[in-house]
């Protein structure tokens, strides 16, 4: 691997070589994982340096990144309400705090605080349950009146004559954003330095099973390839492949739109979240806002949602930013998020012996994107989840063991 | 004077309407008619702007919506000056106040420019591979760097005075784009009797025929035209921009309707969205010129060749003294004979390729025009304006040709945005070296240079089929069977750029510093997709969406790939087609328009008391009234204390309500709640549990029996749209076998809380025909009557623990009634009391709020109403969730009391509850409701801890940032546990 | 408000109604009949259509639901005579008089004031006189029912009607 | 904005619709018949098809009623309705 750092970028003036390699795909492999988007990418990663494992191919039906990780408003917190998913979205965290140096790629993680905005007395009710559910998981999460959110986020408006007044705000200081792309390609070029092959323009067909009903092969756009452990990662199409080895899957998969302005020089330094009427908000470091739409109402694969979404979400902005109401619009995207009944994701064994998935993270799963990896490494290679896993598995759907943080949060991003 | 280098006559500008109007400070002088783009180059202005990343300086490339460099921020003060415009798009009017952007201090001397001379290091991805060392560093020393270079313009500083609109409308035929294609397309359309809309971005209807000599053929029937489409009655909607295209036809226009205007009518928006729901669309957007790839290709005065022929034609300006023509296309020649024409010196015409059609280069000739075949651009000259370019000739040799204008004629690329937003497939035509739509079929028909149609003639002849077509197929009747004829000409033929030979940065993207090197290093690197290549570049990425340079990325990736166009493909074309003011998508929805303020009938009274009021759903409910200087504390101890002592009122009109009518009423609701009521009689009331299929609480109420087949059902605020929608669903689709009427009956019915020991000596003397002693009118029971003389429903029932009724009555009387218990209560000293104080005296008796002691996890059980759910019931909904082994945990959280040891001490509401002071240790549960009761002195809490109900008389800590806080475990009910007091 | 406005009076004008006697009537066939015989008026059976004798008008918004509405003095008698015509036939007769107020919007431009906030297509080929159906206004929702060719009547439940006349005003200011 | 085809009213703008989720998932008539897994499945187990889709439409600020449709979840464009109680075309 091509070292980066600022000398060699001086030094080299340009000269350099592929960040992964287009390999053909062989026959066989230990382990296949279905989709190159983040949370794909990095389990390849983990099972290729934590579990020694070496033979390991990520199959990407269309380019690596191009999914939702390539398509989402980037934001990254861990101040979730119930013990197990604050847990798992902090190892998430402290992962990205050190995930440039892990990858040698600049995912510029920018921890520049994220303001969740509390708009009724329940709201206040909520947020400031979960200040204290985090702060007892050693999770930091803080409360603000509207004033001090005011003084952190300026172009905040928060005049008591509003539709929907601003009555205080969570503040995570460590949540940020990243740079979603250099996720993709960062995971890529480190796994592709541990040997494992990416494989793009390569959709999964087909999960062959053998007479005992394990997975033994995937059928592909490129032929079948043998395999004993399939880790499907395959975000808004997961019911799709897990329905070719025959599994029903707890998942809705809707389309999720985001938007960016025109580039403006700086003036939003956090990101802004209100739940209550759906407006999700930061600026990039290329200076576009970054605006969070919501879903539209009906399953769909389209890949793109209905306008009336994107003005309901521009209505919001406008009114808590008026200043922002004669930014422009530039370009308007959706993507497929996978949504499970409570909101939270999936991380576990299938029923089917050989096959694991890792699913169901709905409008809020990049900010997992470090952590997911890790887990469902671990999960597949030792055949049992990690302790941090362990509660999101399919099964609660039939137990009842829901951790619906959907109750608590219209939203989760 | 409107500048030196307007010419003497000729153009759409009005030469008897000089404006003034200021750039950068400086006040110049522009005619009506004019973009700011066109004035500027009358003046001599090339120098505009500077590039993103390297602040290199720009002028004009284009002339329409397609610019991507000359990009200004309008308006004077700090609210309505907006970022970002393409000059080449705002129209000049009196007192046009307008700044150049990212640069300082001056245009002219921009110290970001350093970054020009740091190319080599910036190229494209550098800073992925950059700024990770020492790994502190990004956070404090790069990140911020960074993010101050970020952006283009300023964005406004105050908020957006202006107003803005929004209009849905239908329609048989949509025509977007008023150029020939289109005009004729609406034409044929209206004359088939279809009503038309034609949307064109422009001021003015009539595209690329704006640009003819005013007199000759086309620009007579231009006029023509327009006379005639009004006529007919079509809807013409000039600066109004096509945006969106959405599934079965549904597209997004965008009016600038006040832009233009030095004094606008404050009435009128600034901006319009037009929903249009079209049966048939016909695309006639035009095809948009391409640049050429060069070394230097970015030197103000570097212009496409239509831009400057557009410029001189339609605006009467000369771009420049002395033209270099460069050329791939026979287009070219076209705009170099127009040119000189029109007083341009044209240098040459250095045509790229090696053998030009001869027809062309002769009459170039002919209008004594030198023709260089074979040509190769190695760069140019100048700081801020072109002073030359070296060209070398295909017989060897270079020579640097002195020029103040290098046009650029690449071929012309069809606009199919729209038609590839609607999701349809594109295919790449070799002729026009272009992508163009797949097909002419289904309800969208592209016409004209959209799809590779150039010629006039046939551009016209298809735009008319294309009309005629849409009109019959949105069903209007026509004689004949509509053929679409015309086929695709590639009048030009031009190649997609492929990499110059020569030294020195291309650019391909303008705005964002896209050079061919950097698409080849993005390529080298290992981002093949195009979808990588324009991440990793930015190419294609900026305000302009690469309009003008998407398809030479795509050249250049084919090259570089070895590979061929259609190999490489495209990116998505995604909305908007240019950008689109966050104003004109919100429209009117700000302050009581963002969302409907509902108030109840006494809104207005609880108002005038002084109220503070608090948001629940949509509504306003009065959350407490204070008296005087009173804090929300001192107003609830008042309020609480009032109520148990003597008589409150509270405006319960929110609470939702449902009447539930039909012979199999009482059947119905034994199916929807956990609650048995086949035998509740008649004239008395049950609180009823209401469970998701998944067995948690989804809401609560009270529910009386009006009539053997009538019921009054009530919901919480916020619950009653939910309530009524998933009683409808199992009505209609799983218990269709019921006959059941539900209707929604919350505005019916204003509701008025009369609650404490003196409530019945308050309404005693207001009802009549209803016998409201103990008896007769137990706790839980209605009666119809009269209230005030206004039928009503008075229920007995109370949430407060006191004796307490419930008067329903109409709400147009409302104010009457409550007037009345009002004035009937001051002798027992009533108290108004809000929501706040409400929620504390429920809180005192151990009564739950669902959304406070709930969230969407918890059962009957858990919450203590299991005494509630019907066990004989072989059914209910969310029953055989309840079996399921989570339900059973003894580890669920269960509601309980909490007490604090200092009586004064009230927690926080959230707050987490331990077991012990050891480190990590895990939350039992949290608190629900905290309150301080003024009636008992001290605190009390509700609180949802695991295995609660086993823990009574436990002690616990609630952990604050102050220290742990220890707290006892007591039954939920604090204030008369026996409940004798409703009984009063 | 009126000087708030571009328009003539004539070309968009919003009236408020005089209250009414309002009743949702539920049921079938058996039920339609004998309430058409109470009301004097035969309950429309086609979708979203209204039908009127005298005062009194059925304006069909469900397959098995009508809005009755009658004048105001009327309620009472009204509800009786239908409650004793439809005896024991299954149905559900529920007075919503207080639930929502009506207005009017009247003018040769009140279909492009109303397509402000409402999707619908309000051409008079598309949605005639004597049409009516519920939709919704921006965020509110309405029962909206074209008397006349220029003429439209709202039905709005009544915490609803600032926003429905605030909004329809400002539609009007901005056409 | 979709065009619904309501079986009642006919075609009609997405904002007076909800969507009622996948169509043809009965509840079970004795829900305490079904094992833990039968159950869980009712509940939540859904086809989220690639392509055509059954799935449930309430006219909700129109006629009211529920009604099926088939749409395709690609392009998002309706094959038919149909009222409940009926056979799908
Ligand atoms: C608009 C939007 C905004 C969002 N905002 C946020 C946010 O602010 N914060 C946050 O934390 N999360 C956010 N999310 C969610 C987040 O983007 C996702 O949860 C996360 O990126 C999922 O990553 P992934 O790797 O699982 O999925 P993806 O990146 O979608 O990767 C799945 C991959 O599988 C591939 N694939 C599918 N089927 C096959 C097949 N048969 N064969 C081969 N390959 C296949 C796909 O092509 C795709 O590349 C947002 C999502 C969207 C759409
Ligand atoms: N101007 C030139 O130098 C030039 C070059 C090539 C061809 N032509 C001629 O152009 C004619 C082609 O006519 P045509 O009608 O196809 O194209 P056109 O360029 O004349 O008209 C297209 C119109 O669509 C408008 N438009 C594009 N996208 C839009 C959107 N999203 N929303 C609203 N408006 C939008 C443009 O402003 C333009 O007015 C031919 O006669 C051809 O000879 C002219
Ligand atoms: C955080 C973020 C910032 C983006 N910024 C820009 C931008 O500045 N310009 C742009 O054209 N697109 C921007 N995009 C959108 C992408 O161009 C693209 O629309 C998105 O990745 C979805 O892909 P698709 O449109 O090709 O389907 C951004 C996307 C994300 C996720
Ligand atoms: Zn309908």
């Amino acid at each position: 691997m091509q070292r980066f750092s600022g000398l060699a970028v001086a030094l080299r003036r340009g000269a350099w070589g592929p960040q992964w390699r287009a390999p053909e795909p062989q026959a066989a492999y230990d382990a296949v994982i279905v989709g190159g988007g983040g949370h794909g990418l990095a389990t390849a990663f983990h099972l290729a340096r934590d579990h020694g494992m070496s033979r390991i191919a990520v199959l990407e039906k269309g380019w690596i990144g191009g999914g939702n990780t390539g398509r989402n408003t980037t934001i990254i917190r861990s101040n979730y309400l119930f013990e197990e998913s604050s847990r798992l979205y902090d190892h998430a965290v402290k992962k990205w705090e050190a995930l440039s140096q892990t990858l040698n790629y600049n995912v510029m993680f920018s921890q520049r605080g994220v303001l969740m905005l509390a708009h009724t007395v329940h709201d206040v009710q909520v947020f400031q349950r979960h200040v204290h559910a985090n702060r007892l998981n050693g999770v930091d999460n803080e409360w603000l009146s509207a004033e001090e959110a005011k003084e952190f986020c300026p172009p905040l408006r928060i005049s008591a004559g509003m539709r929907y007044p601003v009555l205080g705000a969570a503040l995570q200081r460590r949540a940020g954003t990243a740079r979603h792309d250099a996720v993709a390609w960062g995971y890529a070029r480190a796994a592709d330095a541990l040997g494992v092959d990416i494989i793009q323009n390569c959709a999964v067909t087909g999960i062959v099973r053998d007479a005992a009903g394990a997975v033994e092969a995937v059928e592909t756009t490129r032929g079948k390839i043998r395999t004993p452990k399939v880790g499907v990662v395959a975000a808004g199409n997961t019911s799709v492949v897990m329905a070719m080895a025959g599994v029903r899957m707890p998942l809705e998969s809707y389309p999720l739109q985001a938007l960016v302005s025109e580039p403006i020089k700086p003036v939003f330094p956090c990101v802004v979240m209100s739940n209550t009427i759906h407006a999700y908000i930061s600026q990039s470091d290329k200076g576009e806002l970054v605006i969070g739409a919501g879903t539209d109402a009906y399953i769909s694969y389209s890949q793109r949602g209905a306008l009336h979404v994107s003005t309901h979400t521009l209505e919001a902005i406008c009114e808590l930013f008026p200043d922002f109401r004669r930014m422009r619009m530039l370009r308007n995207w959706g993507g497929i998020v996978d949504v499970t009944p409570d909101r939270s994701p999936i991380i576990a064994k299938a029923p089917v012996k050989g096959l694991y998935v890792n699913c169901g993270w709905g409008t809020g799963g990049f900010k997992a994107t470090p952590g997911s990896g890790h887990l469902f490494a671990w999960t597949m290679a030792k055949d049992e989840p990690h302790p941090i896993n362990a509660p999101f598995t399919i099964e609660r759907f039939r137990d009842g063991h829901l951790i619906d943080e959907a109750a608590a949060a219209a939203v989760a991003h | 004077m409107s500048g030196a280098f307007r010419v003497a006559e000729g153009g759409r500008v009005d030469r008897a309407r000089p404006v003034r109007f200021s750039f950068d400070g400086r006040a110049y002088t522009g005619l009506a008619g004019d973009t700011l783009a066109s004035a500027l180059i009358a003046n001599g202005v090339h120098l505009v702007g500077r590039s993103f990343k390297y602040h290199r300086p720009r002028g004009f490339l284009a002339a329409g919506s397609e610019e991507p460099n000359a990009l200004v921020r309008v308006g004077a003060g700090t609210a309505r000056a907006t970022p970002n415009l393409r000059a080449t798009q705002v129209e000049v009017y009196e007192g046009l106040v307008a700044e150049s952007q990212n640069r300082s201090p001056s245009l002219a001397f921009d110290l970001g420019a350093i970054n020009d001379l740091a190319a080599p290091f910036l190229s494209a991805g550098f800073y992925y591979k950059t700024f990770m060392w020492p790994s502190w560093g990004w956070k404090r020393i790069y990140e911020p760097l960074i993010r101050r270079a970020a952006g283009l313009g300023r964005a406004p500083e105050a908020p957006d005075p202006d107003c803005y609109a929004q209009r849905y409308v239908h329609c048989d035929v949509l025509v977007v784009g008023a150029g020939p294609a289109g005009l004729s397309a609406a034409l044929a359309a209206a004359e088939a009797g279809a009503r038309v809309i034609i949307c064109d971005e422009q001021a003015e209807l009539g595209g690329s025929l704006l640009d003819e000599t005013p007199g000759s053929a086309h620009a007579a029937w231009l006029a023509r035209t327009l006379v005639a489409l009004a006529q007919a009655g079509v809807r013409m909607l000039p600066r109004t921009t096509a945006f969106g295209m959405f599934a079965q036809n549904f597209v997004a226009l965008a009016e600038r309707v006040t832009e233009h205007l030095a004094a606008p009518d404050p009435r009128q928006p600034r901006e319009r969205l037009w929903q249009v729901r079209a049966r048939q669309v016909v695309l006639a957007a035009g095809a948009i010129e391409r640049p050429l790839i060069f070394p230097g290709n970015d030197r103000p005065g570097v212009m496409l060749a239509g831009a400057a022929r557009t410029y001189l034609r339609r605006y009467g300006v000369r771009p420049g003294a002395r033209a270099l023509v460069v050329t791939s296309s026979d287009e070219g020649y076209r705009s170099a004979i127009d040119l000189a024409q029109g007083g341009v010196d044209v240098a040459a015409i250095a045509d790229l390729r090696a053998q030009p059609a001869a027809a062309l280069a002769d009459a170039a000739r002919a209008a004594g025009l030198t023709v260089l075949p074979g040509s190769e651009i190695e760069g140019t000259s100048g700081r801020l304006r072109v002073r030359g370019a070296r060209v070398r000739r295909a017989t060897g040799g270079s020579a640097e040709i002195a020029c103040d204008l290098v046009l650029m004629a690449g071929g012309r690329t069809p606009s199919v945005h729209l038609f590839s937003q609607s999701a349809r497939k594109l295919s790449f035509d070799e002729a026009t070296g272009a992508f163009v739509p797949d097909d002419a079929g289904g309800a969208i028909h592209p016409a004209g240079a959209c799809r590779g149609v150039m010629e006039i003639d046939a551009v016209l002849r298809d735009g008319a089929q294309a009309g005629a077509l849409a009109a019959q197929r949105a069903h209007l009747p026509t004689s004949a069977e509509v053929l679409r004829t015309v086929a695709a000409t590639a009048e030009v033929t031009a190649v997609p750029a492929r990499k110059p030979h020569a030294r020195g940065r291309a650019f391909v993207d303008f705005q964002n510093d896209v050079t061919t090197k950097d698409i080849a290093l993005a390529v080298r690197e290992g981002f093949v997709s195009v979808e990588h290549v324009k991440r990793y570049t930015t190419v294609g990425m900026a305000t302009d969406q690469g309009k003008t340079s998407n398809i030479n990325a795509l050249g250049l990736m084919a090259e570089a790939r070895d590979t061929a166009i259609p190999q490489v493909g495209h990116t998505t074309f995604r909305m908007p087609y240019t950008p689109v003011s966050f104003g004109t998508l919100a429209g009117a929805a700000r302050g009581n328009l963002f969302d409907p303020v509902r108030q109840t009938p006494i809104h207005a009274w609880a108002e005038a008391q002084g109220a503070v009021f608090e948001d629940v759903s949509l509504w306003k409910r009065a959350r407490y009234f204070p008296e005087r200087s009173e804090t929300m504390h001192q107003a609830v101890a008042r309020e609480c204390l009032g109520v148990r002592a003597g008589v409150g009122v509270f405006d319960a009109s929110t609470l939702g309500k449902i009447e539930v009518v039909g012979p199999d009423a009482a059947v119905f609701l034994e199916r929807m709640y956990v609650n048995p009521f086949r035998k509740l009689g008649v004239g008395r009331t049950r609180y009823g549990v209401l469970l998701r299929e998944d067995g948690f609480i989804l809401d609560d109420g009270v529910i009386g029996r009006i009539a053997a087949d009538r019921f009054h059902v009530t919901t919480t605020t916020g619950g009653a749209p939910r309530v009524l929608a998933m009683m409808e669903d199992y009505l209609q689709t799983e218990f269709s076998d019921l006959r059941v009427w539900l209707t929604s009956t919350t505005e019916e019915w204003a509701v008025i809380a009369v609650q404490g020991p003196k409530a019945r000596e308050v309404i005693a003397p207001l009802v009549e025909g209803i016998d409201i002693s103990p008896a007769a009118l137990p706790h839980m029971s209605v009666r119809e009557g009269r209230i005030c003389g206004v039928k009503g429903r008075l229920f007995r029932v109370s949430f407060t623990g006191e004796l307490g009724f419930e008067l329903n009555v109409p709400a147009d009387d409302a104010q009457m009634v409550w007037d009345a218990v009002w004035a009937r209560g001051q002798d027992a000293g009533m108290v108004a009391y809000g929501t706040e104080t409400m929620h504390v005296l429920r809180a005192e008796k151990g009564f739950i709020i669902v959304g406070q002691e709930t969230d969407g996890t918890v059962t009957p059980d858990d919450v203590g109403l299991g005494w509630a759910v019907g066990a004989a019931k072989p059914d209910f909904v969310g029953k055989r969730s309840l079996a399921r082994a989570a339900m059973k945990d003894p580890a669920r959280k269960q509601l309980v009391g909490l007490l604090t040891q200092a009586p004064a001490r009230v927690l926080e509401e959230g707050a987490q509850i331990v077991a012990d002071a050891s480190a990590g240790r895990r939350s039992l549960g949290h608190v629900t409701s905290a309150y301080f009761s003024a009636c008992l002195g001290h605190s009390v809490a509700l609180a949802m801890v695991s295995g609660g109900r086993a823990r009574m008389g436990e002690s616990l800590l609630v952990p604050m940032p102050g220290g742990d806080v220890t707290v006892r475990v007591v039954a939920p009910v604090f204030y008369d546990p026996a409940g004798e007091r409703v009984n009063g | 408000m009126a000087d708030a406005m571009p328009l003539e009076a004539e070309e968009a004008e919003l009236r408020t109604l005089p209250r009414m006697a309002q009743f949702v009537f539920r049921g079938g066939a058996e039920a339609v009949r004998l309430a058409g015989g109470a009301l004097g008026l035969n309950l429309p059976q086609q979708a979203c259509r209204a039908a009127e004798a005298g005062l009194r008008v059925g304006l069909w918004l469900g397959p098995d639901e009508w809005l009755l509405l009658a004048p105001a003095g009327e309620g009472e008698a009204l509800e009786a005579a239908l409650e004793a015509a439809l005896g024991d036939e299954p149905h559900a007769l529920v007075g919503v008089g207080h639930r929502g107020l009506a207005i009017e919007v009247r003018g040769a431009r009140a279909a492009d004031v109303l397509n402000a906030g409402c999707p619908l297509d309000l051409d008079e080929a598309a949605f005639p006189v004597g049409m009516c159906t519920r939709t919704v206004l921006c965020k509110a929702q309405i029962v909206l029912w074209r008397t006349a060719p220029d003429v439209f009547c709202l039905h709005v439940w009544r915490s609803f009607m600032p926003y429905v006349v605030t909004f329809l005003t400002e539609a009007r200011a901005r056409l | 904005m979709l065009l619904i085809p309501c079986p009642y009213c006919g075609p009609r703008p997405e904002l007076e619709f909800a969507y009622g989720g996948e169509g043809g998932i009965a509840r079970p008539a004795d829900p305490a018949a079904l094992d833990d897994d039968a159950w869980g499945a009712f509940l939540y187990h859904r086809s989220n098809p690639r392509g055509m889709h059954v799935e449930r439409w309430r006219h909700v600020h129109g006629c009211g009623r529920f009604f099926n449709a088939r749409r395709d979840t690609v392009t998002d464009l309706f094959a038919c309705s149909w009222k409940v109680g009926e056979a799908a075309p």
